[in-house]
């Protein structure tokens, strides 16, 4: 994730005219994807099996996005620890919402 | 402990002597001694005392953790001031930037300090969760259910006549928690509107009362005792007056009051009819917002005098309490109360059936005599801002007249 | 910041007046979305946990949703997301024209986006009786693909303001007003075509044949229609015009770029949306 | 410009409207397009236009500052009539429902009105001077915070004018009474139907955009605008506090943004997020509170630490010790904070493993705080300790805040919580972290900073006198209410029955409160007179350490004459001890400035005043206007529409305006010599 852009300076923008291609490239990755995600919800496996699979497809998506067509791979680190920040934290306080509401004792009254 | 008050606590003292004379008449110096009727330092429930316990660990913990940074501090404080005007423009000191060993002691000192803490601590949650695994037999379970701003004891092991046909259904109660002493008790906690909290600190710490959870709270009574109670979760305009008592017995007594709460309405037969009689009745006194409404008396023996309460009142004027029970059919009282055996079957407000034989109304606020019933009755509102009660008397349009108040005090006061 | 001109080159991934060489507005676009993480993790955390202990009786999303429109939407947002990236790679070489034309591209996915939302919302009003408040399900589902679906107008808004910046002519003295109606006119001519789709579907979903549905449809719209292409017209023949050297180009990047981020974003939201709001309910 | 022609001195204006035709022309050619009248840059500094369209980060400080302390006031007043009511049992002053609306407004008044806000203050103020910046990043996104701020305060405070409405038969308006953390159901339509809970959703939600964005700006601020040579471990710790505090409010603000909107949704539009009727879980909305809840108490006392951290190494002529930790233990109060806000929940019953897991890791906040602490003793060890006003302030603090911080630790044991919890104890908790913290902390900052700010000096005497009288009247008041709470005594209860033991507790604490009140009267009259009267005294009045001592007082408008170069942590003190060689290098830094067209100033901007006053006409359709009867709800919305629209077009011309500034140029002492507004950038 470090800059390789800065040996290149001034208008010789050649990695960037190849951004082109990977930026399609990656387009029709994360169509693909999305494809298959909603292929495996129709399959027959074992529920933990697809939930799996589908945050690890949804995670590479997200990933890609904000790797390339957010630029991180090419932008300083720091950008990339400070939206992880945001990311993890989000993450771990929806992970521990999630944990609490399904304990036992906080289970809503049976109606 | 609290005796070695800190200077600053003095100053305090000072303050009080100063004012007290004019502004305290009726004042007490359990300030200091912390045995109040809701004290969480001097307790009689095997729940609250483990959380004491624990309460002691982490005082003391930080007592002595204080006391030891307070020292340095102080004397750091004492020893690196500057005296004097030469002081203060001497050459700086050293421009030493830190101790990294130090420091790693200090962690490492303030880690073991917590752990002692926390060791406790954890023991104490899972203990004073729920009613231990070997005493799950033996436990007695009771329902409370909070409503803005009272609560409603149900008892689901102890089933009875709800009326004259027959039907059945679990005992109800309102505002006094009756339960058997030494017993674990497991009380389930619901509530019909907002948040409110389940809080006797002489039995155990608060647990809350929250829509649509199904909370539960573990107490136990060492022994026979009356115990204060206090909504603790901000529920609304009468929060601050929404309270109850805990009234523990012995095995016996409990039985022969659950026996007694079984039985329907006491019927006080009329002697004649009330309209010819002229009745006999103290005037109201006027009472001041917000005034207390438990005597002195009360207090010297609290479970005494809930025992007399109840045996029926001495010389009951029974056309009055005829009356009475019309014009609890008249009033639409009834629409909300339920006094089972006689009419009513409202559910949105406390049981009435036995309301004679509790030692306080209106949730704990007012102590249960004539004249406070009939403070109650006449303007619910001005007790207790915002209450149901007030606003169905708005809204029906219901109003009581001196000899309406006196006939119902006399009615509600016969159902022992 | 941004002191020097656009004469010498710049480099993209560094401002060398900032202490850190990311542009300012850079940092603070990046501080929001982290920001704006923690909105959607309250709002998902909402949904979920009442997805995880829904009330008995309650709708059954299984009934409710249709993955077919949902993975269309999905895939015409990651779309979007290409042609902005390849906005930003325009303008930071300084190419306009290509710039505009990724930006029209976006837009016009981020509406089409737009108008699948709408017409998902009114089929589930409608056909599924889900409303805001009929139902937990419809409370937390709204208010979700809500707040997303408002991030994606903002986005759009956006898109559209910097769309119309990019024709600032450096010698007009009526530019002002000049751009007040190129807004008004781009945003019109997005909000009647939304409105024009919305029918069409509208009409093919209620007529029997095809050719009913579009006599339904040319009647129904025909007011709208016009106005409709008036504004494209106008748009791509009088708006469009040259009329000078615009003041937009390399210098701007970073403008691009900061809401290249904020558009990106919206599409990762919608990649974590699509697999737990809507995917997970189908195992 | 063919007004001048009507002038009498011909001969004179020929020859000005010459250049000036030529200078124009010259403007015309280089950034074309002419401003329509309404875009072009207001250049007045002073009188009310000045104020409105400031962007200068120390009169926006200024701005936070006044407002805080007025709400400062209003908030400790809400106090004083709380205490007042609770000094003797059963007491009859206040009704149940006044007390209720006292208490809430005096928590979220004090919280959100007043720390808060004055954090924010010394962050605008001080902090771009410590890092050795001309102004923010984003000087028109700081105008715009200060006056969403504004808004949010007033509409949090607009339902007092309830009575007065009531006098004309408009009824339902009153200041909120939902309790600071306002717990789901009470404030649902059902059991709040006015428009009290209205204002305090909104009034919250307005606070938070104002938080978020200045937070932004401040991350963006001190992570890029940073002068030469000053590295992040070289940071002033206040600095870093801000920095903390500042991720604090933008991750954790989102959260109540979040659960104010679905309250705002469950009031209005029938959803069901909190109504039980409808399956939902008004549990929900205490963890949503919470999860902000929490991080927002360190929001209250990190930036009260970083003036500890200023102030004590000052008056110890000693540098902070072992700074690096001091940093990372605020990263790790600021980063647990996140993993803890179920000590909140202790009593809700949340089953044995959670109510475990929160306990440990609220106990391992007290590490990274305990270090504080000791760092801070080891600062004032072996230094040369002078006693002035700001500094027993910040003794005071250390002392006050330890207390504070172990009434905390025996709340984590969450076994002897659920007796503490929603008793006098919190109350007395929190106070000794909030006042014994923060408010300490700010009256010691206010103090310090106070010869910068205005170039005089508080009397020492006076300023001693308010210290001992706050001291020992914050003392009186809440020390008892350990007691009281111990003995039972729940919080929010507008009485009590004088049989339970409490009477004299309160009653010296009410005494306390009172003296407090003088305490803290003196304390504004001193300043107010130093302000007005006080002695002036010439630039780095306390032998300072950090940049901002490095310049005039009160400070120049464009702060630094030359951008300073940074050699070691501690900069100013450096610059002190090795003075010609940076003198040098400022002078040839200063040339090459010149050289590129004098300093950068931005222009001043109405516009994020107008974006803000459209917030604040939108919330007041959402919160005061009736939806019922019939044509009410069009109203509402017409209302809100015109509030958007209106802050739209202060965004829009905001953005059309650009982000020009002008130059001006300086002689050796600092005096503006010339301006020009010609040029762009
Ligand atoms: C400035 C604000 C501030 C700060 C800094 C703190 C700091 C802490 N708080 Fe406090 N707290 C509040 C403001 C604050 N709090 C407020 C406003 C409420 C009530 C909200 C409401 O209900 O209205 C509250 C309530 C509150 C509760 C809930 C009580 C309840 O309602 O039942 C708890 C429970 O754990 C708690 C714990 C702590 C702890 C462990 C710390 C720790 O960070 C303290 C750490 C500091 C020290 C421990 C002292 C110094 C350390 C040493 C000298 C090292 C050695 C020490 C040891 C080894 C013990 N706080
Ligand atoms: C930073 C926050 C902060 C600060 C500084 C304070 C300051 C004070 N607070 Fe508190 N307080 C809270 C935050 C704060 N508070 C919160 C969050 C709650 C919980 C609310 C809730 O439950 O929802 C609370 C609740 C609270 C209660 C409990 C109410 C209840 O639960 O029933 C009490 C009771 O004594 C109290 C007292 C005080 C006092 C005496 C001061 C004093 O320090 C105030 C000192 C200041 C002054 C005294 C101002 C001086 C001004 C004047 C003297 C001008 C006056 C003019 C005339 C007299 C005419 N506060
Ligand atoms: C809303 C319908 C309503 C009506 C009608 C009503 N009450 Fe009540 N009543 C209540 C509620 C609610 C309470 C509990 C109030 C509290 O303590 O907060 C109450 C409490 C009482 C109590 C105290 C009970 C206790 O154990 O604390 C008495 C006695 C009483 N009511 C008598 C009457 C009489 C007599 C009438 C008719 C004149 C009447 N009520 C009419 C709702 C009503
Ligand atoms: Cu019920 Cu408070
Ligand atoms: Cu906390």
């Amino acid at each position: 994730m470090s800059a390789p852009s800065h040996a290149v300076s001034g208008h010789d923008h050649g990695h960037e005219s190849s951004k082109f291609q990977i930026y399609v490239q990656i387009a029709m990755l994360l169509a693909v994807i999305t494809g298959i995600e909603i292929v495996c919800v129709y399959l027959p496996f074992a529920k933990w099996l697809v939930v799996t699979t589908l945050v690890i497809l949804s995670t590479v998506k997200f990933m890609f996005v904000i790797f390339y067509f957010m630029h991180l791979r090419w932008d300083k680190l720091f950008c990339t620890i400070l939206f992880f920040i945001g990311l993890i934290l989000a993450s771990g306080t929806m992970w521990a919402l999630l944990t609490l509401f399904s304990a036992e004792a906080s289970l809503p009254l049976p109606t | 402990m609290f005796n070695s008050l800190p200077p600053l606590a003095r100053w305090g003292r000072a303050f009080f002597a100063l004012a007290s004379i004019t502004l305290l008449s009726g004042c007490d110096f359990n300030f200091w001694r912390m045995d109040g009727h809701q004290s969480t330092m001097v307790v009689d429930g095997s729940v609250a005392r483990q959380q004491l316990e624990v309460f002691y660990v982490t005082c003391w913990v930080s007592l002595v953790v204080f006391v030891i940074v307070a020292a340095v501090l102080a004397y750091a404080m004492i020893k690196f001031r500057a005296r004097n005007e030469a002081d203060e423009h001497a050459e700086p000191p050293p421009q030493g930037h830190g101790n990294p060993l130090i420091e790693l002691g200090l962690i490492g000192a303030s880690v073991l300090s917590l752990v002692i803490i926390a060791v406790p601590t954890l023991k104490a949650i899972w203990s004073t969760y729920d009613v231990p695994e070997a005493e799950k037999k033996d436990a007695y379970e009771v329902t409370a259910t909070a409503y803005q701003w009272w609560f409603r004891f149900e008892y689901p092991s102890e089933i009875a006549a709800v009326n004259a046909s027959g039907a059945k259904a679990p005992v109800i109660a309102a505002n006094e928690l009756v339960i058997p002493a030494g017993r674990p008790i497991r009380i389930n906690l619901r509530t019909v509107d907002v948040i409110h909290s389940f809080w006797v600190p002489k039995l155990a710490g608060k647990v809350d009362m929250i829509p649509n959870r199904a909370n539960f709270i573990f107490v136990r009574a060492d022994k026979p005792g009356y115990f204060w109670g206090q909504c603790a979760e901000f529920c609304g305009d009468s929060h601050a007056v929404m309270r109850f008592r805990v009234v523990a017995l012995d095995k016996k007594e409990f039985a022969e009051w659950v026996e007694q709460q079984g039985q329907l309405a006491r019927n006080v037969a009329a002697t004649a009819v009330a309209t010819t009689t002229t009745p006999q009745f103290t005037a109201l006194r006027k009472f001041a917002q917000n005034e207390a409404g438990i005597t002195d008396k009360f207090e010297v023996n609290p479970l005494e005098s809930w025992r007399t309460k109840q045996l029926p009142e001495k010389d009951e004027n029974t056309a009055l309490i005829a009356k009475g029970r019309q014009l609890f059919s008249a009033k639409t009282c009834i629409a909300c109360h339920s006094i089972r055996g006689h009419d009513g079957a409202g559910v949105s407000a406390p049981d009435l059936t036995h309301v004679g034989s509790r030692t306080t109304i209106a949730a704990g606020l007012l102590e249960n005599n004539s004249q406070q019933l009939r403070r109650w009755i006449r303007d619910p509102g001005s007790v207790k801002p915002g209450n149901k009660m007030a606003k169905a008397y708005l809204e029906n349009k219901i109003s009581l007249n001196d000899e309406e108040q006196v006939a119902l005090v006399a009615y509600l006061e016969s159902l022992k | 910041m941004s002191s020097h001109a656009a004469s010498t080159s710049i480099d993209h991934h560094h401002d060398p007046s900032t202490s850190t060489g990311i542009p300012n507005k850079k940092l603070l676009m990046w501080t929001f979305l982290a920001s704006d993480c923690m909105f959607f993790a309250a709002l998902i955390s909402t949904h979920l946990i009442y997805r995880l202990h829904p009330p008995a009786g309650g709708l059954d999303p299984k009934v409710v949703f249709s993955p077919e429109l949902t993975s269309f939407s999905t895939f015409i947002l990651l779309m979007s997301s290409l042609m902005m990236a390849l906005a930003v790679t325009a303008i930071q070489k300084g190419n306009v024209k290509s710039c505009r034309w990724s930006l029209l591209t976006t837009i016009f996915f981020g509406m089409i986006f737009l108008g699948c939302q709408v017409y998902e919302f009114n089929h589930f009003v409608h056909e599924k009786h889900m409303t805001i408040s009929n139902s937990l399900l419809g409370t937390t589902f709204y208010t979700l693909t809500g707040t997303h679906g408002c991030h994606v107008a903002i986005g759009v808004l956006w898109l559209a303001l910097m769309y119309v910046r990019s024709f600032k002519v450096a010698s007009d003295k009526s530019w002002f007003s000049q751009q007040l109606l190129h807004v008004v006119t781009l945003l019109g001519a997005l909000l009647l075509s939304l409105k024009v789709t919305l029918g069409l579907v509208h009409a093919i979903g209620t007529e029997a044949t095809f050719g009913a549905a579009l006599g339904h449809f040319f009647g129904a719209e025909f007011v709208f229609i016009a106005l409709m292409l008036i504004a494209y017209g106008l748009l791509a023949f009088y708006f469009a015009r040259p009329r000078g050297t615009v003041q937009f180009s390399e210098v701007n990047a970073i403008d691009v770029e900061s809401m290249g981020l904020y558009w990106h974003f919206v599409d990762i939201v919608w990649i974590v949306i699509f697999t737990a709001v809507y995917l997970l309910e189908y195992l | 410009m063919p007004v001048l022609l009507k002038s009498p001195d011909i001969l004179n204006q020929i020859t000005r409207l010459m250049e000036l035709a030529k200078s124009a022309h010259l403007t015309q050619e280089e950034h074309a397009p002419s401003q329509p009248k309404f875009l072009t840059h207001p250049t007045t500094k002073t009188g009310l236009m000045g104020w409105l369209t400031t962007v200068d980060h120390k009169k926006i400080g200024f701005l936070y500052g006044f407002f805080a302390l007025i709400f400062f006031i209003i908030g400790g007043f809400e106090a004083l009539l709380i205490r007042t009511q609770l000094m003797v049992p059963n007491n009859d002053l206040l009704t149940a429902q006044q007390y209720n609306t006292l208490f809430t407004m005096h928590g979220t008044t004090m919280i959100f009105l007043a720390v808060m806000p004055l954090s924010a203050a010394f962050f605008n103020f001080m902090m771009p001077l410590q890092i050795g910046a001309r102004d923010v990043a984003f000087p028109r996104l700081n105008a715009f915070s200060v006056w969403t701020f504004v808004a949010g305060a007033i509409i949090l405070n607009i339902g007092w004018l309830g009575p007065i409405l009531e006098r004309f038969g408009i009824h339902g308006h009153n200041a909120p009474d939902g309790g600071w953390y306002g717990y789901a159901p009470l404030t649902s339509k059902n059991f709040s139907p006015g428009h009290s809970i209205d204002y305090w959703v909104m009034g919250l939600q307005l606070l938070g955009v104002a938080s978020i964005a200045a937070s932004l700006n401040f991350i963006v601020t001190i992570i890029n605008m940073r002068a030469p040579g000053l590295t992040m471990m070289r940071l002033p710790v206040f600095t870093w506090m801000a920095l903390f505090t500042s991720f604090l409010i933008v991750l954790s603000f989102p959260f109540i943004t979040i659960a104010l909107v679905e309250v705002m949704m469950d009031r209005n539009f029938g959803t069901s997020f909190f109504e039980v009727s409808g399956g939902g879980m008004p549990i929900l909305w205490q963890h949503l509170f919470w999860v902000f809840g929490h991080p927002e108490v360190y929001i209250l006392i990190l930036p009260a630490m970083g003036i500890i951290s200023e102030i004590l190494p000052t008056f110890s002529r000693k540098p902070l010790f072992g700074y690096p930790i001091v940093v990372f233990s605020g990263a790790s109060i600021g980063f647990l904070g996140f993993a803890v806000w179920s000590h909140h929940m202790f009593t809700t019953g949340m089953g044995t493993v959670a109510t475990a897991a929160f306990a440990l890791a609220t106990m391992c906040i007290a590490v990274p705080t305990g270090v504080k602490i000791f760092n801070w003793i080891g600062t004032l060890w072996g230094g040369h300790i002078t006693m002035r006003t700001p500094m027993m302030f910040a003794l005071g603090f250390v002392w006050m805040f330890m207390i504070g911080g172990f009434s905390g630790v025996m709340h984590s044991a969450a076994p002897a919580d659920a007796q503490q919890n929603d008793s006098y104890f919190v109350i007395a908790h929190f106070h000794y972290v909030l006042i014994g913290g923060s408010i300490f902390a700010l009256l010691a900052g206010i103090q310090f900073w106070f010869p910068l700010m205005f170039g005089r000096k508080v009397s020492e005497f006076w300023g001693k006198v308010s210290f001992w009288v706050i001291f020992v009247g914050f003392n009186t008041t809440f020390f008892p209410m350990h007691f009281l709470g111990l003995n039972g005594m729940p919080r929010r209860t507008f009485t009590y029955d004088p049989n339970l033991g409490w009477n004299t507790a309160n009653f010296i604490a009410t005494m306390g409160s009172y003296v407090l009140g003088v305490g803290i009267v003196i304390y504004f009259a001193v300043l107010v007179y130093t302000y007005l009267k006080g002695e002036k005294v010439k630039k780095d009045y306390w032998d300072g350490r950090t940049l901002e001592w490095s310049i005039e007082s009160p400070p120049p408008e464009y702060n630094f004459r030359v951008i300073p170069t940074v050699h070691a942590r501690d900069a100013w003190w450096h610059e002190k001890h090795h003075r010609e060689e940076i003198a040098k290098e400022n002078e040839a830094h200063a040339k090459a400035e010149e050289a590129h067209g004098g300093i950068h100033m931005p222009y001043g901007s109405i516009w994020p005043f107008v974006a803000a006053f459209g917030t604040l006409i939108a919330a007041i359709g959402i919160t005061a206007l009736p939806a019922n009867p019939a044509p009410g709800i069009h109203l509402k919305l017409g209302v809100c529409l015109v509030g958007a629209t209106v802050a739209f077009i202060g965004i829009y011309f905001w953005s059309l305006e650009g982000n020009e500034g002008y130059h001006i140029h300086l002689d050796k002492d600092g005096n503006i010599i010339g301006e020009d507004h010609g040029s762009k950038h």
